[in-house]
C-alpha cells in the first residue's frame, strides 16, 4: 500500500504513465465537447421561457462545476502534499490554480451574458454568480500567495494551506450567500435551477460536463508533466530524457 | 434539429449575440489554455535541451565552468568534518 | 545553576505571560490601538459626504456601512499582528518554546481582538448616530460586531501568519482574507438589519456564534502551521 | 544525563543548488561544535534545521537516538536557541523581556533570577530601561542573559558575538567553555576565532557553489 502510494508520487513514474494516458483524455475531451456542443447548440429544444438564450447553460454550468471541483481538487492535493510530502501533488496543485481561475471566469462571463436576455442587465447579484465571484477572489489569493514567496517549498506549503482554509470556507460562503440572496431578492427567476428538464436538454449538458472534466484532466496531466521537467531539471533521468528527445 | 435554417441557427431566436458571445469566449479560452500548455512545454524542452547540449559541448572542448558542472555528480557533497 | 530543569509551568503559564506581554506592548504603543478607531470614524464620515446627507437614505445603508467600515478597520491592524515579533526574532523563540503553539497564537489573537475588535464594537453605536441608524438596533450592532470581530481576528490571523515573512504582505493579506470574511459580514450586517425590521436577531447571533466556534476550533492550528511556514522564509 | 543530537545524510537545496549534502553529524554532551564557512554557505540554515525550525531538507535528525519527529517536545525542552535577531522587544524592559522567556520556557517566575542573569551579563542598572534605549551590544546581552536564566543543556547560537565588546566576548567564550565542561553542549556559528580546547570541534561547510546534480 505504502509502496504503491510512493510509486504514485514518484515524478518519474508519473511522467511515464501520464504519457500513455494523455492521448485518451485529449480524445475523450474533444469528442465529448464536440458532440455536446452540436447537440446543445443545434438539436436540443429551445426553452419555453428563455428561448434559445438558454443554450448558454451548456458552457455556464460545466465551467461552474469545474471551477468548484478544481478548487476542491487543489485543496486535496495540498493536503496530500502537506501530510505525505508528495511533491507531485503540489506540482499538480500549482498548474490547477490558473485553470480553475480561468473556468471561474468563464462561468462568470457566461452568467453575465446570460443575464442580459434573462434579467435585462449585465450583472445581477444572483447567489450563484456572487459565489462564483468570491471563488474567483479565492483563486487569485492562492495564485498570488504562491507567487509571493521566494522559496518554492514555503510557497507550496503556504498555497496548500490557503487552499485548505478556502475549501473549508467555500460551503460556508455558499450557504451564507444563498441565505443573503433569498433575504434580499425573494422569488427572482433563477437561471439554472428548474424542475424536470427533459432528457433532450440535460443529456447534452451531461456530455458537456464530462467533456470539461476530461479537458481538465488532460490539461492538468500535460502541465504537470511540464512542471515535473521544470522542477526536476537537474535530475539525471530528466537530463537523459531531454538528450533522447534531441 | 431545433432550427429550420442556418440563419435561424445563427440568430438563435434573437439571442444570437449572447449565445455566441458566451460560447465564443468559452471556446477561445479553452483553445488558449491548450495552446499555452503546448507552448509552455515546447519552450521548456528547448531550454532543457539547450542546457544539456551546453554542458556536453563545453565538457568535450575546454573551460572550467563546464568542468565544474559536469563533474558535480561525482563529487559527493562539499562537507568536511574535522 | 543546574544544567537542565524540567519545564514546570505548563502551557497556561506561557499563555498568561504572552497575553500580559502583548497587552503591555500594545498599551505602550497606543497609536496602534487608536489608529483603527480613527480610521473607522473617518471612513464613516466619508459616506454621507460621498453619497448624500439624507438621513432616510443613510438609515437604510447604515448597517452595511458600519459593518464594512469596521471590518476594514480590523483588517488594517492585522498586518502588525505578527510583524514586529517576526522582525525582532521573538517569533522564532515563540515557535521554539516547548509549549503548544496554537494556544500561544490564540493568546496573541485574543489580545488583538481585545484591543481592536472590542473597541470597534463599542465605538460603532456612536457612529451609528452619525448615520441615523434607527433606534433599537444599537445594542445589536455592538453585540454583532463584538461577536463577529472575534471571528475576523481569528481568520485574519491566518492570513497575517501566512504573509508575515513577505516584505510587502499588506495588500496580499487583504486579498487572502477579505473573501473569507464574507459570511461574517453577511450575518453581522444581517443581524443589525433584522433588528431594524423588528425581526428576531437571535438566529443571526447564533450563526455568528457558530462561525466563531468553528473559527476557534480550526484557526489556531492553521495559524500555527502558517507561522511555521513563514519562519522558513 | 544523555545528550546526543545526530543528523544523517542531511542535505539542503536552495534555489537549485545544494547548500550541503550527505552531511553526517554527531553532537554529544561536553562538546562545543563550531560551524564554519563563508557567507552564504548555509550556516544559519544548518542551525535552523538542527534546531527544528526548517522542514525543507532531506535526511534524518535524531535526538537521543530517537527520530526527532517523535521526540520534538523533549528536544525543545532541552534547547536554547539564539538567532540572528536577538528576540528582544524594544518597548519592553530587559526584565519584562526575560519574564516572558521564563514563562515560555516553563521556568518559575523568579524576579531575583532575572536580576542575577542581567547582572551576570553586565547589565546591572539597566534592568528597567526600555530595551529600545539600549545599544545593540546591550540588547544582544539581554538575549544572552537567557543562557544564565534558563537551564538548558543544548545551546544553539547563531553569531552570538555580534555587536559585543571585547570583554563581553571573552566572558561569553568562558561561559560556553564552562557549559561544555558541565556536560552541556554548544552548537555555534561565529566569525570570531574560538580559543583552542579539547572540547572544541569544527564543522566546515563548503562554498556550496554546486549545481544540484544527482
Amino acid at each position: 500500500m505504502w509502496a504503491f502510494i510512493h510509486k504514485l508520487g514518484s515524478p518519474k513514474w508519473f511522467y511515464a504513465i501520464s504519457e500513455r494516458l494523455l492521448p485518451w483524455f485529449w480524445v475523450a475531451a474533444a469528442a465529448l465537447i464536440l458532440v455536446g456542443s452540436v447537440w446543445g447548440l443545434a438539436f436540443a429544444p429551445a426553452d419555453y421561457q428563455q428561448g434559445n438564450s438558454f443554450r448558454i447553460i451548456y458552457v455556464h454550468v460545466p465551467a461552474a462545476f469545474l471551477a468548484q471541483s478544481i478548487f476542491v481538487t487543489m485543496a486535496v492535493a495540498g493536503f496530500i502534499f502537506m501530510v505525505w510530502k508528495i511533491k507531485l501533488a503540489d506540482m499538480a496543485a500549482t498548474v490547477m490554480a490558473p485553470l480553475g481561475a480561468a473556468m471561474t471566469f468563464v462561468a462568470l462571463f457566461s452568467g453575465a451574458v446570460w443575464g442580459v436576455p434573462t434579467w435585462g442587465t449585465w450583472w445581477m447579484w444572483d447567489a450563484r454568480l456572487t459565489s462564483m465571484l468570491i471563488l474567483l477572489f479565492l483563486y487569485f489569493g492562492v495564485i498570488a500567495l504562491r507567487g509571493a514567496f521566494s522559496s518554492r517549498d514555503s510557497a507550496s506549503r503556504a498555497a496548500s494551506l490557503l487552499a485548505m482554509v478556502g475549501v473549508i470556507n467555500i460551503p460556508i460562503i455558499k450557504y451564507s450567500v444563498d441565505w443573503w440572496y433569498t433575504l434580499h431578492q425573494p422569488a427572482t427567476f433563477s437561471m439554472t435551477s428548474r424542475p424536470a428538464m427533459p432528457m433532450e436538454m440535460w443529456a447534452p449538458l451531461l456530455i458537456m460536463v464530462l467533456g470539461f472534466y476530461c479537458f481538465f484532466i488532460a490539461v492538468t496531466l500535460m502541465r504537470t508533466r511540464s512542471e515535473i521537467l521544470r522542477r526536476e531539471s537537474s535530475k539525471r533521468w530528466v537530463r537523459e530524457l531531454t538528450m533522447e528527445v534531441s | 434539429m431545433a432550427f429550420d435554417s442556418l440563419s435561424a441557427f445563427l440568430a438563435m431566436g434573437g439571442h444570437g449575440a449572447y449565445v455566441w458571445a458566451a460560447w465564443g469566449v468559452t471556446g477561445l479560452l479553452l483553445v488558449a489554455v491548450v495552446l499555452h500548455a503546448r507552448a509552455e512545454r515546447r519552450v521548456l524542452l528547448r531550454d532543457l535541451r539547450r542546457r544539456a547540449r551546453r554542458t556536453q559541448g563545453y565538457g568535450a572542448a575546454e573551460t572550467q565552468v563546464s568542468h565544474q558542472e559536469t563533474q558535480v555528480s561525482h563529487q559527493e557533497g562539499h562537507v568536511h568534518e574535522s | 545553576m543546574p544544567l537542565f530543569r524540567e519545564p514546570e509551568g505548563g502551557a497556561w503559564v506561557a499563555i498568561r505571560a504572552t497575553l500580559k506581554r502583548d497587552l503591555v506592548l500594545m498599551m505602550r504603543r497606543r497609536s496602534e490601538v487608536l489608529n483603527p478607531l480613527v480610521f473607522f470614524a473617518l471612513v464613516i464620515t466619508l459616506f454621507p459626504i460621498g453619497i448624500s446627507p439624507d438621513p432616510e437614505l443613510l438609515a437604510v445603508i447604515a448597517p452595511g456601512l458600519l459593518w464594512v467600515a469596521a471590518l476594514l478597520a480590523a483588517l488594517l491592524s492585522l498586518d502588525s499582528l505578527f510583524r514586529s515579533d517576526f522582525d525582532d526574532g521573538s517569533l522564532e523563540q515563540l515557535l521554539l518554546s516547548p509549549q503548544p503553539l496554537p494556544a500561544l497564537a490564540l493568546a496573541k489573537v485574543a489580545v488583538h481582538w481585545l484591543l481592536t475588535g472590542l473597541p470597534l464594537a463599542l465605538m460603532a453605536p456612536l457612529l451609528g448616530i452619525l448615520l441615523s441608524l434607527p433606534s433599537g438596533s444599537y445594542a445589536v450592532l455592538a453585540l454583532s460586531l463584538a461577536l463577529g470581530s472575534a471571528s475576523l481576528s481569528l481568520i485574519g490571523a491566518i492570513g497575517a501568519a501566512l504573509t508575515v515573512g513577505l516584505s510587502r504582505g499588506g495588500v496580499l493579506l487583504s486579498l487572502l482574507v477579505l473573501p473569507l470574511y464574507i459570511p461574517v459580514l453577511i450575518f453581522g450586517a444581517g443581524a443589525v438589519q433584522a433588528a431594524i425590521l423588528g425581526d428576531g436577531v437571535s438566529a443571526h447571533l447564533a450563526i455568528l456564534g457558530a462561525l466563531l466556534a468553528v473559527a476557534l476550533g480550526l484557526a489556531p492550528w492553521a495559524i500555527a502551521a502558517s507561522l511555521r511556514i513563514s519562519i522558513n522564509g | 544525563m544523555s545528550l546526543r543530537l545526530q543528523a544523517r545524510k542531511l542535505a539542503c537545496e536552495r534555489d537549485d543548488r545544494w547548500l550541503f549534502r550527505d552531511l553526517d553529524l554527531d553532537i554529544h554532551a561536553g562538546e562545543i561544535v563550531r560551524v564554519e564557512g563563508p557567507n552564504g554557505s548555509g550556516k544559519t540554515t544548518l542551525l535552523k534545521i538542527l534546531s527544528g525550525q526548517l522542514a525543507d531538507f532531506e535526511g534524518e535528525l535524531y535526538w537521543n537516538d530517537h527520530p526527532m519527529r517523535r521526540k520534538r517536545q523533549d528536544f525543545l525542552a532541552n534547547l536554547l536557541y539564539l538567532g540572528h535577531a536577538p528576540g528582544v522587544k524594544a518597548a519592553l524592559t530587559p526584565l519584562e523581556n526575560l519574564a516572558w522567556y521564563q514563562a515560555l520556557a516553563g521556568e518559575p517566575d523568579a524576579e531575583a533570577a532575572r536580576f542575577a542573569a542581567l547582572a551576570a551579563m553586565g547589565l546591572a542598572g539597566f534592568e528597567d530601561l526600555p530595551a529600545g534605549q539600549l545599544s545593540a551590544g546591550q540588547q544582544r546581552r539581554v538575549a544572552l542573559a537567557r543562557l544564565e536564566l534558563i537551564p538548558r543543556p543544548l545551546w544553539v547560537l547563531d553569531e552570538p558575538f555580534t555587536a559585543i565588546d571585547r570583554d563581553g566576548v571573552a566572558a561569553l567564550e568562558g561561559r560556553l567553555a564552562a557549559h561544555a565542561l558541565r556536560g552541556g553542549c554548544v552548537l555555534v556559528t561565529t566569525h570570531h576565532a574560538l580559543a583552542e580546547s579539547p572540547a572544541l570541534r569544527c564543522i566546515r561547510l563548503g562554498q556550496g557553489g554546486d549545481d544540484a546534480a544527482l
